[in-house]
């Protein structure tokens, strides 16, 4: 069943992606990505945001959230694309290209973890 | 699949009138613009990815490296991109768990928990878990 | 103490042209008249040309859905009063091949429908001497939403992955598979699935939404594909996990 | 290539559908064809809202079922009939259960009963308040699974083919294409439903223009008790929407315009806080009826831009049981009626609801024509009377859908082949229609005709009725039978024309229309729907009869009269209120009168 509909797999993936991303990802965009700049407060020390990724736990926490989160791009995207702009014809090249990207994208995630560890 | 019904109609009738939908369909009413939005947001999901990782790798290269990275995190550009991404992000998870009720159906005992509750349960847990970040980021 | 509106109205006569139209009628109103008492005024005095379907005009038989400004509505259950001063417009359902005038062919509806045996599905029938099957409230609660569905087609016109995917199910045969997914008495979820999981099936929907809320009757379909989802890909994994224990 | 089946449905409501799964059920051979002028999902079986009786609770009997139908009927039932139909009616509903129809449930998970208007016990299975909607999509369904069973949806059938004295099939115009077609059949059955259209003010839907009466009355089939109108006593005003009886046997109070429960004043018994079974507000449809017209000529009516009224109060029974209950009520009156029942009063009036009349046809569904089969409203077997009793209607045309098709099953099974020259009289059916009606060029409107045709049914076969007006409605309806001829089609496209839909079904409206008053003037005493009021008593010496209409061939009517059957209940008085034959109410009964906590 599997094996000839991917289509419930990527499905959870993606839905997981979507809970992940929506628990973790504004608190994380809101800090790193508008308060730190505008110096609103500090941004952490080298050291003390070091030590935080070499932790397993917060190592393991970011690789779901990097890898989910690429999923989910990718499937939203390969379905926007089909609704969107109706290029239904380059039906697999876009599949292939998506999913594709985000596996390499969680590879490249699990390899600066593992070396940060 | 076997067919089990019948039809004494026509299925296709050349002078019907067929109207293609158009490829701008989502700009028709606000709604459609809504959903087309909710859907956008997955490129910001995409992109602040991308932006962890650029950060990790800074961070993996060392103190220069990481005060480089929060350089470039303060220009214009980015700034703007990341303000966007913002809002963008808050959209995706209201819209994301407010349509967790509709697919899931939460039992306790045989009483189905009502869909307010299980929407409340993940604001909860979305508040629990950003504090938790921050609790951490701050603290670093 | 009647005033008056305009109504747009579209027009497509397949004898004489090619592309639909629209004719403006006026006609006077009161509060209580619906959109489809216009349409009646104008077929039973300005012109007895103009062709649309209706008929128990209570919101019940599922026969006047039509575009009105724009919007999927149940025309006997839509107001003219609500439009003033107007110009209204009403036009067919969309998604829909248009036949004539207001009247659309909803045939692709009827064949999905068998396909995914909205009937009761059962390996051994109790007979009816026996009684009948036990549904405690709280199981009938289960899924008696999904059977409100009076097959309007609301929902399809609404919903922009039907209209560029025909080949999809669509909103209100799904909620039906559901309806009967989900009632104690039925055995027939495991033959659906086969028909709910292929591409066209459940999959093709991204979850627009508009389905459920342009539904007259409340029956929530997008939540029904949604919910449908969610047991399929639970049902996949552990097809997966157990491949011989399914 | 002419279609041809063993059997053809002429309609696909609850009774053609049922009748098409019986006959796919008791002989898998038989093809069959159903054909409608709408989806079967459109049918009016739909709009059915209270609920189903079929005896099932543990203190109901089949004989008070009985008892209560013939006495509701006010006698005119053929006994035979509604003792077959009492004895069937609950199995029917059982399958229908096991079908998959979401009937409302007792917490145990057994099938919930509810009172209902002129019934002594509770009997009445319900579907929240969407009984016929739920039993309608249930059969449906369901049929879709039967592979001996071709759907002609959207096609109008304008005659009967009949050949050597017996009916062969049908001739129908595709509305899409506006082709005319010849479907030939070993049996047809007429499953069309009422004729509610005649008249101005009615709950029916636009479609039920009598049109399977009609076909029959021309092919020569008489038409049996067509006096016999039911007017419904709680239609919202406008609209002609009904509310449901369920709103009354819930404890709704029909009050006049000083607040007071003028039912009491009617012979109908004494106001109580609960609904007594048989008496005041579930006393039966005629008398509540009756009763309104007395009340407006004592001034004790409201009046409104659409006609006096009453209310309809529902506000004691609180928004929970409202809203568990008759959900449907409160979303009609909000959204059809701008009020909110569970704080406002409900205006109602009576409404013309139900043709106790229709095809004559024995216990098994056959008219006296050869290879014509009638069941459902379009049909008088005669289960109803002179008034059907609220939540038979139903059950009816389950039963005798059923039975029709079983019938026709085995008709068709032994009939002989099709006469393959009855299908030149499509091509004389195609020139009627194009040459004497389509091609015309007249002066009158169709809605005009139809508006006066409406009122002077109002006006002559109204709740009550006397000589002169009737007559005086029998020679208008003769000078609209002439215009008629001049009719104006403005519509000369072929696909889909609801114009020429529209002229069809005025034509078979007129026609019922006629049958209709004849039988009424001919039937000189007052009983049940029939209220005349220059023979105010019921006459059991000369009307315990059946009156049958039959068409003469200049188009005029004879009526004739065939006696009632009776088997072990001779005619009695009708009694209600308190002196009704007992089953009390509420406290005497050892769970509330209102059972069943699933919606």
């Amino acid at each position: 069943m599997l094996r000839r509909h991917p289509e419930p797999l990527l499905w959870m993936l993606f839905s997981a992606g979507g809970v992940v991303s929506g628990m973790l990802m504004p608190v994380l965009v809101l800090l790193f990505g508008v308060a730190y700049p505008l110096g609103v407060v500090d941004a952490p020390t080298y050291d003390g945001l070091r030590a935080l990724v070499a932790n397993p736990i917060a190592a393991l926490v970011l690789f779901t959230l990097c890898a989910l989160s690429f999923l989910h791009w990718a499937h939203r995207f390969r379905h926007t694309l089909y609704d969107g702009l109706q290029i239904k014809h380059l039906n697999e090249v876009i599949a292939v290209v998506s999913y594709g990207v985000a596996l390499v994208g969680s590879g490249v995630a699990a390899y600066l973890l593992w070396q940060l560890s | 699949m076997e067919q089990t019904h019948t039809y004494g109609d026509t299925p296709y009738h050349p002078r019907w009138l067929r109207r293609r939908v158009s490829t701008y369909w989502w700009l028709w009413k606000p709604a459609y613009l809504r959903f087309i939005l909710r859907e956008g947001s997955c490129m910001f999901v995409g992109w602040f990815t991308v932006y962890l990782l650029l950060l990790l790798a800074a961070l993996l290269e060392g103190p220069l490296a990481y005060e480089l990275f929060l350089a470039w995190s303060a220009t214009p550009a980015v700034l703007i991109v990341n303000v966007v991404t913002l809002g963008f992000v808050v959209f995706h998870a209201i819209t994301f768990f407010q349509a967790a009720p509709q697919a899931m159906v939460v039992r306790l005992g045989r009483a189905r928990v009502a869909p307010q509750t299980v929407l409340l349960g993940h604001y909860a847990g979305w508040v629990v878990v950003s504090a938790v970040v921050a609790f951490f980021l701050l603290g670093a | 103490m009647a005033q008056r509106i305009r109504l747009q109205i579209a027009r497509y006569r397949p004898e004489q042209e090619s592309e639909a139209t629209f004719d403006e009628y006026e006609v006077p109103y009161t509060k209580e008249m619906a959109v489809l008492d216009g349409l009646n005024f104008v077929k039973d005095r300005l012109d007895g040309t103009l062709a649309y379907r209706w008929s128990c005009r209570m919101g019940i038989c599922g026969s006047c859905g039509m575009t009105v400004n724009g919007e999927p509505k149940l025309t006997c259950a839509t107001f003219l009063g609500d439009y003033a001063p107007g110009p209204l417009r009403v036009e067919p359902l969309r998604n829909f091949p248009v036949i004539r005038d207001l009247i659309v062919d909803i045939g692709d509806f009827m064949r999905k429908l068998v396909r995914v045996k909205p009937w009761i599905v059962r390996s051994a029938e109790k007979p009816i001497a026996g009684g009948e099957y036990l549904q405690t409230p709280e199981q009938l609660e289960e899924y008696k939403p999904f059977s409100m569905c009076i097959n309007c087609m609301l929902c399809y016109s609404a919903c922009p992955i039907y209209g560029l995917d025909p080949k999809f199910i669509g909103p209100a045969a799904i909620a039906l598979a559901q309806r009967y997914n989900l009632d104690n008495r039925d055995e027939g979820s495991a033959d659906r699935m086969e028909v709910l999981s292929e591409h066209e099936g459940i999959w093709g929907c991204t979850f627009v939404g508009e389905c459920t809320k342009v539904c007259p009757k409340h029956v929530d379909p997008a939540g029904a594909i949604q919910r449908y989802k969610l047991t399929a890909a639970i049902d996949s994994m552990k097809a997966f996990f157990a491949p011989r224990g399914a | 290539m002419t279609p041809s089946y063993d059997v053809v449905l002429v309609g696909g409501g609850g009774a053609g559908l049922r009748a098409a799964i019986a006959i796919a059920e008791t002989n898998p051979r038989l093809t069959i064809a159903v054909v409608s002028k709408v989806y079967p999902m459109r049918s009016h079986t739909v709009s059915a809202e209270g609920g189903a009786a079929g005896v099932i609770a543990p203190d109901d009997s089949i004989d008070e079922h009985i008892y209560d139908t013939i006495s509701g009927g006010d006698w005119l039932c053929d006994q035979d009939a509604v003792e077959a139909f009492v004895h069937e009616a609950p199995q029917e509903l059982m399958r229908l259960e096991h079908w998959g129809c979401p009937w409302s449930r007792e917490p145990d998970g057994r099938v919930a009963v509810r009172p209902f208007g002129g019934m002594k016990k509770m009997r009445t299975w319900f579907a929240a308040d969407k009984t016929g909607f739920h039993m309608l999509h249930t059969l449906f369904q369901t049929s879709l699974k039967y592979g001996g069973v071709t759907r002609y949806d959207e096609w109008f059938v304008t005659r009967l083919l009949v050949d050597d004295g017996r009916v062969q099939g049908v001739v129908a115009i595709d509305l899409k294409s506006g082709r005319v077609e010849a479907i030939t059949a070993k049996a047809v059955i007429l499953c069309t439903g009422g004729c509610g259209k005649v008249f101005p003010f009615t709950t029916n839907a636009a479609i039920k223009t009598g049109d399977g009466m009609t076909l029959a009355y021309r092919a020569g089939a008489p038409l049996k008790d067509m006096e016999f109108v039911q007017y419904h006593p709680t239609g919202l005003p406008f609209t002609g929407i009904l509310i449901t009886e369920a709103a009354r046997a819930e404890g709704g109070y029909l009050i006049n315009k000083d607040g007071y429960r003028y039912l009491q004043d009617y012979n109908l018994g004494t106001p109580q806080p609960h609904p007594v079974f048989r008496s005041m507000e579930l006393g039966p449809r005629d008398r509540l009826s009756q009763a309104f017209v007395k009340e407006m000529e004592k001034g004790r009516t409201i009046e409104t831009p659409y006609g006096h009224v009453v209310h309809l109060d529902l506000r004691h029974l609180g928004e929970k049981k409202i809203n568990a209950k008759i959900p449907f009520v409160r979303e009609l009156c909000t959204k059809y009626q701008n009020l909110d029942p569970v704080r406002d009063l409900i205006p109602v009036r009576p409404v013309v609801h139900y043709m106790m009349g229709g095809i004559h046809t024995d216990i098994h569904g056959a008219t006296p024509l050869p290879g014509l089969f009638a069941a459902g409203e379009a049909a008088c077997v005669s289960i109803n009377g002179a008034n059907r009793l609220g939540s038979n209607s139903l059950p009816e045309l389950l039963v005798f859908g059923a039975r029709a098709g079983r019938a026709a099953a085995e008709y068709a099974s032994q009939a002989r082949e099709v006469d393959p020259r009855v299908i030149a009289q499509k091509t004389d059916e195609h020139r009627r229609l194009e040459q004497e009606l389509f091609g015309r060029k007249g002066r009158e409107r169709i809605a005009t005709l139809r508006d006066e045709m409406q009122k002077t049914m109002e006006a002559s076969a109204g709740i009550y009725r006397a000589a002169p007006a009737l007559r005086q409605g029998v020679a208008e309806l003769q000078r609209l039978q002439e215009r008629y001829a001049d009719i104006a089609i403005e519509d000369h496209s072929r696909t889909f024309n609801t114009e020429r839909v529209s002229a069809l079904e005025l034509s078979f409206l007129l026609d019922v229309a006629q049958s209709m008053l004849a039988a009424a003037l001919a039937r000189e005493e007052s009983r049940g729907a029939h209220q005349r009021t220059d023979f105010p008593k019921r006459d059991d010496q000369r009307f315990l009869a059946h009156s049958l209409v039959s068409r003469n061939a200049d188009g005029s009517c004879r009526v004739e009269h065939r006696p009632v059957t009776i088997t072990r209940w001779p005619p009695g008085e009708r009694v209600y209120g308190e002196a009704a034959p007992h089953g009390t109410a509420h406290q005497a009964a050892d769970r509330p009168l209102s059972s069943g906590a699933g919606v």
